[in-house]
C-alpha cells in the first residue's frame, strides 16, 4: 500500500503509553486482542542445526518446537500465544517450504483452539537473503523469493513480518568507525528507502491473504550496534552510539507502519517504544527473557508499554523440564499473568515505574527508550517528517543525543561522554537538505564494498 | 488485608475445569457374583474383594473369575483413566484389588495364571527408587503382562543376564538423572552383542527423546502410562524401529 | 546442634511478610545480606552427562559453568549472586571432590569481588545417597560419605544444605494410593525423625568451620507430590493431595531450623513460605525461571515473601546467547531488579498483591501458599508442635484442606473435590497419640518393600 | 510524571564506572618527524597522516618509517585497547591510518612490505556479511599479518582452494547462524584430507565452544580481539591442539 507519512504523534505524552494497551488495537483469527487491554506471550522456537537438510526433517522439527509450546500453555494455565518462525535460509529460499510450516502450524493450533480453547497465533517471519554488499536489493532472485514466500506464507499465517537489510553494507563500515553520517545514511536515509520499497508491496500481499502485515525492525543494523556495544566491561563499540542508531532506526522502522502495517511489531525492534508513541500500533518487546539469544540492559524497561512480550529465539533442545521452547513460553506466559494481574489490580501505573527504574540509568541505550524518552525521541521524528528520511532520522538522533548529555543521572565513562560530543558535532554539521546530503554520502562511501546505489534507486 | 480478585480470566485458563469428565464405570457381567467382584476392582477395594471371589470360587472356576470379572473390571478402570475420568491411584488401587484376586484363583488352581508374556523393568544402577517404575509394573500387570522386576540402582549386566534368562518381549529402564542415564546405551550395546533384538523403553525425569534416539534398541518412555500400549506392539513381534517410528514419531 | 521446637509464630500474620526481609536475616563472608532489605539472585548449574567421569573433567566443567553465571552478572550490572552446585552422586561418594570444586569456587569469587566489586557467595548441597529402601538410614557407608563430604566442602563454601530422603519409601507407596496416612508417616513422623538425626550433626560441622547451615527441602517427597500431580490435564496424582503433603512437609521441614539451620533456605522447597511464618529465617524460593527443571502452577506467588529467587537446576549448555547458566542468571538478576525496584518506590505491597493474584486460583497446591494461607497452616503446625511431630504435621494438613474446601474462589473438579473429602475423613479418623499413630503404622506398612524402623530408632 | 529513583545501587552497579581505566599512548621514538607520524596513526587520522609521511620519506628509508613510526603507533593503540583505556573504532580507524602510511612506504620501495605471514579468513556459506570478519581483518593486518579476505558467503571447496594455493599458517571461519556453521567440520575434515595440518578457527554469533572441540583442527574463537595473538602463536609453530587447550582451556 503506497506510504502515508505519519505527521502526528498517536500519544499526546510518555505518560499515557501503558503495557497492554495500544491505540489502534489488532485481533488475530482465533480470537487474541493484541493491545486491546492485556499483555500477551510470544515464543520464538528455531530448529537444531541439521534439521534443515530436507523439508520433511524440518517439518517434523517445527511440528514438535512449535508443538510444545502450545501444550505447555495447557498444562500451566496461560491463556494465548503467538508462536513466531523466523525462517532459516531453506525456508524462504524454497518458498513452498514457509508455507507448508506455516499450514501445519495452523492446523496445530486449530486443534488447541477446539480441544482446550487456547487462543494461539502464527507469526511468519521470511528471511531477508538480500546481502546488500552481494545482491541488487530490487532485481536479485533471492528478492523474488522473499517476495514469493509472503505469498506462501500469508495463506495460513495469522501474522507476517521480517528483518530487512537496507543499507546495511554502509552501517557495518560506519558502526567500527564511530562515524553517525555512515549510520545516519545507512539506517536513516538507504534503510528508509528500502523499507518503503518492501512494504509497499509486503501490505499488498497481506491484505489479499487477509492476514495482518505485523511489521518489520532494525535488527540487522541498530541491534548489531547494541550487540557491539555489549554489556558493562566490553570496549567494542561505545553504548551511546548504540543509542544514536537506535534513535534513528525508529525514523526507518516508522516507514513500515506509513505502508499500512498494522502490528503487532516485530519482537527485536527495541525502538519499538517510539513506534508506539508515533503510530499507536501494538508492540511486540523483547527484553530479560531474550538472554537465550542474547543479553541487554533494558530487560525490565523494554517490557514497560509492551503488548506482546517474547524470548527472540531460542534453538529447540531438551532441558531437565522439558524442551527449550515449552520452557520458554512458560516463562514468557507467566511474565504476562505477571503484568496482566497489574492491570486488573489497577496497580499499572506501579508496575510501569517499577519497570523503568530497574533500567532507565543501566545504560543510555536503554534511558532514550523509557516512555517519556521515548516519545520525545518520536516527536522530533514526526516533527520533521514532512521534510525528508533524512532530516526525520537526524532530529531524532540530536534528541537522543540532547536527553542523555542533559540527564545529570545518566553518568557516563570518560570514553562514552567524548564518542557523544562528537557524534553531536558531527550531526549538528551535516548539511539541511537530504539532496545535498545524499550526494555528500554518494562521494564519501562510494569505494564501500559491496555498495551499489542502484539497489536503492540512486 | 490483600486485595483479591473475582475475574482470573485474563491472567490464567482452567483448562482442567475445561476438559473435565465424570465417566463411569460400565457395568461388565450380567452375573450378579462376577459384577460384584468386577465392582470391587472398580473401587480398588483391596480387603472386600477377597470374601466376594473365595465364595464365586466355591460355583465358578478360577479361570472365570478372572477372565469374565477381575480381568473386566480393572479394564474398565484403564478406560476411564485413559478418558480422564480416573486418576492415576485408582488405577493403582484397582490393580491391588485384582492381584488380591488374581492370587486367591491362582491358589485354587494350583499354578500361576497365564500371562500374556514377561517384560524385564529396573531403574538405572546409581538411581533412587522411582515412582515411575513402580507404575509400569503395576500397569504391565494390570494389562496381563507378567513383570520381572529387577528393582532400583541396577547394574548394566545384571539387566542384560535378566534379558538373556526371561527372553522377555520387551525391557524397560527408568532414570530420574542425566548422570545415571548414561547406563542405557551400554545396555543397549550389549543386548545388541548378544543379539537380544528386545525394544528397550528408557524413560523418566532426566531422559529425554534427543538422548534415547541416539542409539539402537532405544525408544524414548514419555509417559508411564505408555507401557501396555509399547507391550502389545512388542507382543504383536513389532521391531524397535516400527515402535520408535510409531511411539517417537 | 540438639533441636529447640519453635513454639511461637515468628510473624503475626501473613499480612506482615514481604519479599526480601526476614526477621532473621543471614550475611555472607562478601557481604550479601540475605533477608536484610531486598531479594538476591540463585543460580543452580548441573554438570553435563559425562563431565562426571573424573575429578579434572568435574572441576573443570563447575569451573565454567559457575564461572560464565558469575561474569555475566558483571556484564548486565547484577549487583550479588548466589551459586549452587547440587552434588552430582560422584562428588559426595568422594568427598574431596565437593571440597575442591568449593574451593575453585570460592577463588572464582574472591576474583570477581576483588576486580569487580561483584558480591557472590557458594552454596554446596552434598547429594543425600541414602535410599531409605536399600541402606540404613544412620549406618550405611553411604551416610559416613554425606557426613565427610558436608565437612569437606563446609570449609571453603559460604552455605550448605541437603534434600535427605527419610520417610520416602513409605511416601512414594501412599502417593500413588491416595493414602494420606501413609503420607502424613512417610514425610511427618519419619521425615521428622530423620530431618533431627542428620541435622543436629550438620549444624554442629557448618559451625565448626565457619559456614552458614541453610537448610533442607522435603524435594524427595513433597515435590514428588507436586509432579506427580502436574499441569491442569495431567491426571496421575490428585492437586489436593500434593497441596496436603506440601502443609505436612513444613513441619517436617522446619525441624532443621529447630536443630540450628539458619537459612537461607533451600530453593526447591515450595513449603518455604510456611517455614517462613513460622521461623523468621530468610528464604530462598523458586517459581517460572525453575521451568528449565519442572514445570509448576505457583510460577510468580512462590515470590511473594522470598528472600532469594533461584531457578531449581539447569544443565550446562549452549544457547545463541552464551550458556544456559549466563542466561539463567541473567534472567533471576533481572527478577530480583524488578522486585528491588518496587520496594525502593515503595510499591512492595502492590508488587506482592500482583505475584499473589497471578496464581492464588491457578492451582489448590498454590492456594495454600499464598502468604495468609501459609500463616495459618503454620500457625496450626507450631500450635500443635509441643505434642508431637505427628500431631504438628495432622494439624496442618487438616488446616490446608480446611482452607480449600472452604474457599469458594477456589474451584476444584468432582474428582479432586472427592479425593480431598476422602484425606479429610482418614485425617479427622485417625488416633490422636503419636505412639498410636506409629504402632498402626507399623503394622500398616510393614510390607511396604524396603521399610526397615530401625533406620528412624523404632 | 513518573516517580523515578535517586540511588539504584540495590538495582544495579555500574561495573563500567568501576573498571574505567584513561590510559594515554606512550611516546614511541626521539624522532620529532617519527613520533608526528606515530601520533596521527593514534589519533586514527587517515587525511593527517599522508602527508607526514610523504615528507618523513624525503630523509628516511620506507622501513624506517614503518618500523619506527607506523607500527609503533598502532602497537600503542592495541595496548590502550587491550587496557581498556581505547574501544574497537578506535584501533580499526588507526589500522586504517597505518594502511594509508604503509602503502605510500610501499610505493617508494616498488615492492610491498614483509610480513610474518599469510592467513586466510572467510564468513561461511549462506551467512551474511559479518563485522565479526572485518574486524579479525583489521587486527590482524594491524599485527603485521598478511590477511587473504575470501569474503562472506564462501563454499566449503574454495575455503580449501585457498588454504592449498596460499598455504597460510592459520585459516578463520565467521558464521552468525548455526545453520550456517555446519559448513566448518566439512573444511576441517578436507584440509586433513589434503594434510594440510592448519589451526582453524571458527567463532562468530552462533559458533559455540562445544560444538568447534567436535572436529580436529578446530580452535573456537570467542572474540575477535583473540587474532592477533592466535596468530603469532601459529607463527611460532604451536600444533592447532596445543593452541586449543591453551585458548579453549
Ligand atoms: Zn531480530
Ligand atoms: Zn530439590
Ligand atoms: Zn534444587
Amino acid at each position: 500500500m503506497a506510504r502515508k507519512k505519519i505527521e502526528k504523534m498517536a500519544y499526546s505524552s510518555g505518560a499515557e503509553m501503558m503495557f497492554g494497551t495500544a491505540k489502534h488495537p489488532v485481533k488475530t483469527s482465533r480470537g487474541i486482542h493484541i493491545g486491546g487491554g492485556f499483555v500477551h506471550p510470544e515464543v520464538v522456537p528455531h530448529p537444531r542445526a541439521g534439521s534443515e537438510k530436507t523439508k520433511k526433517t524440518l517439518l517434523r522439527e517445527y511440528e514438535r518446537a512449535n508443538g510444545d509450546a502450545l501444550e505447555r500453555m495447557v498444562i500451566v494455565g496461560h491463556p494465548t500465544l503467538i508462536v513466531e518462525n523466523e525462517h532459516v535460509f531453506q525456508m524462504t529460499h524454497n518458498p513452498t517450504w514457509g508455507g507448508e510450516i506455516a499450514a501445519q502450524t495452523a492446523r496445530q493450533m486449530d486443534d488447541c483452539l477446539d480441544k482446550y480453547g487456547l487462543k494461539a497465533a502464527y507469526r511468519s517471519t521470511p528471511a531477508d537473503l538480500r546481502k546488500p554488499d552481494m545482491h541488487h536489493m530490487r532485481e536479485s532472485d533471492y528478492t523474488h523469493e522473499i517476495i514469493e514466500s509472503f505469498k506462501q506464507v500469508s495463506k495460513y499465517a495469522d501474522i507476517i513480518s521480517i528483518e530487512s537489510m537496507g543499507g546495511k553494507e554502509i552501517f557495518d563500515h560506519a558502526i567500527i568507525r564511530n562515524d553517525i553520517t555512515g549510520i545516519l545514511f545507512g539506517i536513516g536515509v538507504l534503510g528508509a528507502i528500502d523499507m518503503e520499497w518492501m512494504w509497499d508491496q509486503i501490505v499488498d500481499i497481506a491484505k489479499s491473504n487477509n492476514c495482518i502485515p505485523g511489521g518489520d525492525t532494525n535488527c540487522s543494523e541498530a541491534n548489531t550496534a547494541m550487540f557491539m556495544a555489549g554489556g558493562m566491561v566490553s570496549k567494542d563499540v561505545p553504548h551511546v552510539m548504540a543509542a544514536l542508531a537506535r534513535a534513528i532506526s525508529a525514523s526507518r522502522t516508522l516507514v513500515a507502519y506509513e505502508c499500512g502495517a498494522t502490528g503487532p511489531t516485530k519482537d527485536c525492534a527495541y525502538e519499538d517504544p517510539i513506534i508506539k508513541a508515533m503510530s499507536g500500533v501494538p508492540i511486540s518487546t523483547e527484553g530479560k527473557i531474550s538472554a537465550c539469544a542474547h543479553s541487554d540492559l533494558a530487560g525490565n524497561l523494554i517490557a514497560a508499554v509492551c503488548d506482546v512480550w517474547s524470548n527472540e529465539a531460542v534453538e529447540y533442545h531438551d532441558m531437565f523440564g522439558a524442551t527449550t521452547t515449552s520452557v520458554f513460553a512458560e516463562i514468557l506466559g507467566y511474565d504476562c499473568a505477571m503484568f496482566n494481574s497489574a492491570i486488573e489490580l489497577g496497580y499499572q501505573e506501579q508496575m510501569k515505574e517499577i519497570l523503568v527504574n530497574s533500567d532507565m540509568y543501566r545504560d543510555s541505550h536503554s534511558l532514550i527508550l523509557a516512555p517519556d524518552n521515548a516519545w520525545e525521541i518520536g516527536n522530533a521524528i514526526i516533527g520533521n517528517r514532512g521534510d525528508s528520511n533524512y532530516a526525520s532520522g537526524r532530529a531524532g538522533a540530536i534528541k537522543a543525543g540532547q536527553i542523555i548529555l542533559g540527564d545529570s543521572k545518566m553518568k557516563l565513562t570518560q570514553l562514552e561522554k567524548k564518542a557523544l560530543e562528537n557524534a553531536m558535532k558531527d550531526l549538528e554539521g551535516l548539511p539541511d537538505s537530504e539532496g545535498d546530503f545524499i550526494q555528500m554520502c554518494l562521494d564519501k562511501y562510494k569505494n564501500v564494498k559491496g555498495f551499489n546505489p542502484d539497489s536503492y534507486g540512486l | 488485608m490483600m486485595k483479591v480478585l473475582n475475574d482470573f480470566s485474563n491472567i490464567f485458563r482452567r483448562y482442567d475445569l475445561h476438559v473435565e469428565k465424570t465417566g463411569q464405570a460400565k457395568e461388565v457381567s450380567k452375573d450378579p457374583i462376577l459384577q460384584d467382584i468386577a465392582k470391587f476392582v472398580v473401587e480398588g477395594d483391596e480387603e472386600g474383594v477377597l470374601p466376594v471371589v473365595q465364595k464365586a470360587l466355591e460355583t465358578k472356576s478360577p479361570l472365570e473369575v478372572i477372565n469374565d470379572a477381575l480381568i473386566p473390571g480393572m479394564n474398565e478402570v484403564s478406560r476411564l483413566w485413559e478418558e480422564g475420568s480416573y486418576f492415576l491411584p485408582q488405577v493403582i488401587l484397582s490393580a491391588d484389588a485384582m492381584n488380591v484376586g488374581i492370587a486367591e484363583c491362582e491358589k485354587k488352581m494350583g499354578k500361576s495364571m497365564e500371562r500374556k508374556a514377561k517384560v524385564v523393568t529396573h531403574t538405572a544402577e546409581g538411581d533412587i527408587h522411582d515412582i515411575g517404575q513402580v507404575i509400569v509394573n503395576a500397569l504391565l500387570n494390570a494389562n496381563g503382562f507378567e513383570v520381572i522386576d529387577l528393582g532400583s540402582d541396577v547394574p548394566v549386566d545384571k539387566v542384560v543376564a535378566a534379558c538373556r534368562d526371561h527372553q522377555p518381549i520387551m525391557v524397560t529402564g527408568t532414570a530420574l538423572m542425566t548422570t545415571t542415564m548414561s547406563a542405557f546405551p551400554k545396555i543397549a550395546h550389549q543386548l545388541k552383542k548378544a543379539n537380544l533384538e528386545i525394544p528397550f523403553i528408557c524413560g523418566g525425569g532426566a531422559v529425554a527423546e534427543e538422548y534415547v534416539s541416539e542409539y539402537d534398541l532405544g525408544i524414548w518412555g514419555k509417559e508411564a502410562s505408555q507401557a501396555p500400549g509399547m507391550a502389545e506392539d512388542a507382543l504383536a513381534g513389532e521391531s524397535w524401529q516400527s515402535m520408535r517410528s510409531k511411539w517417537n514419531g
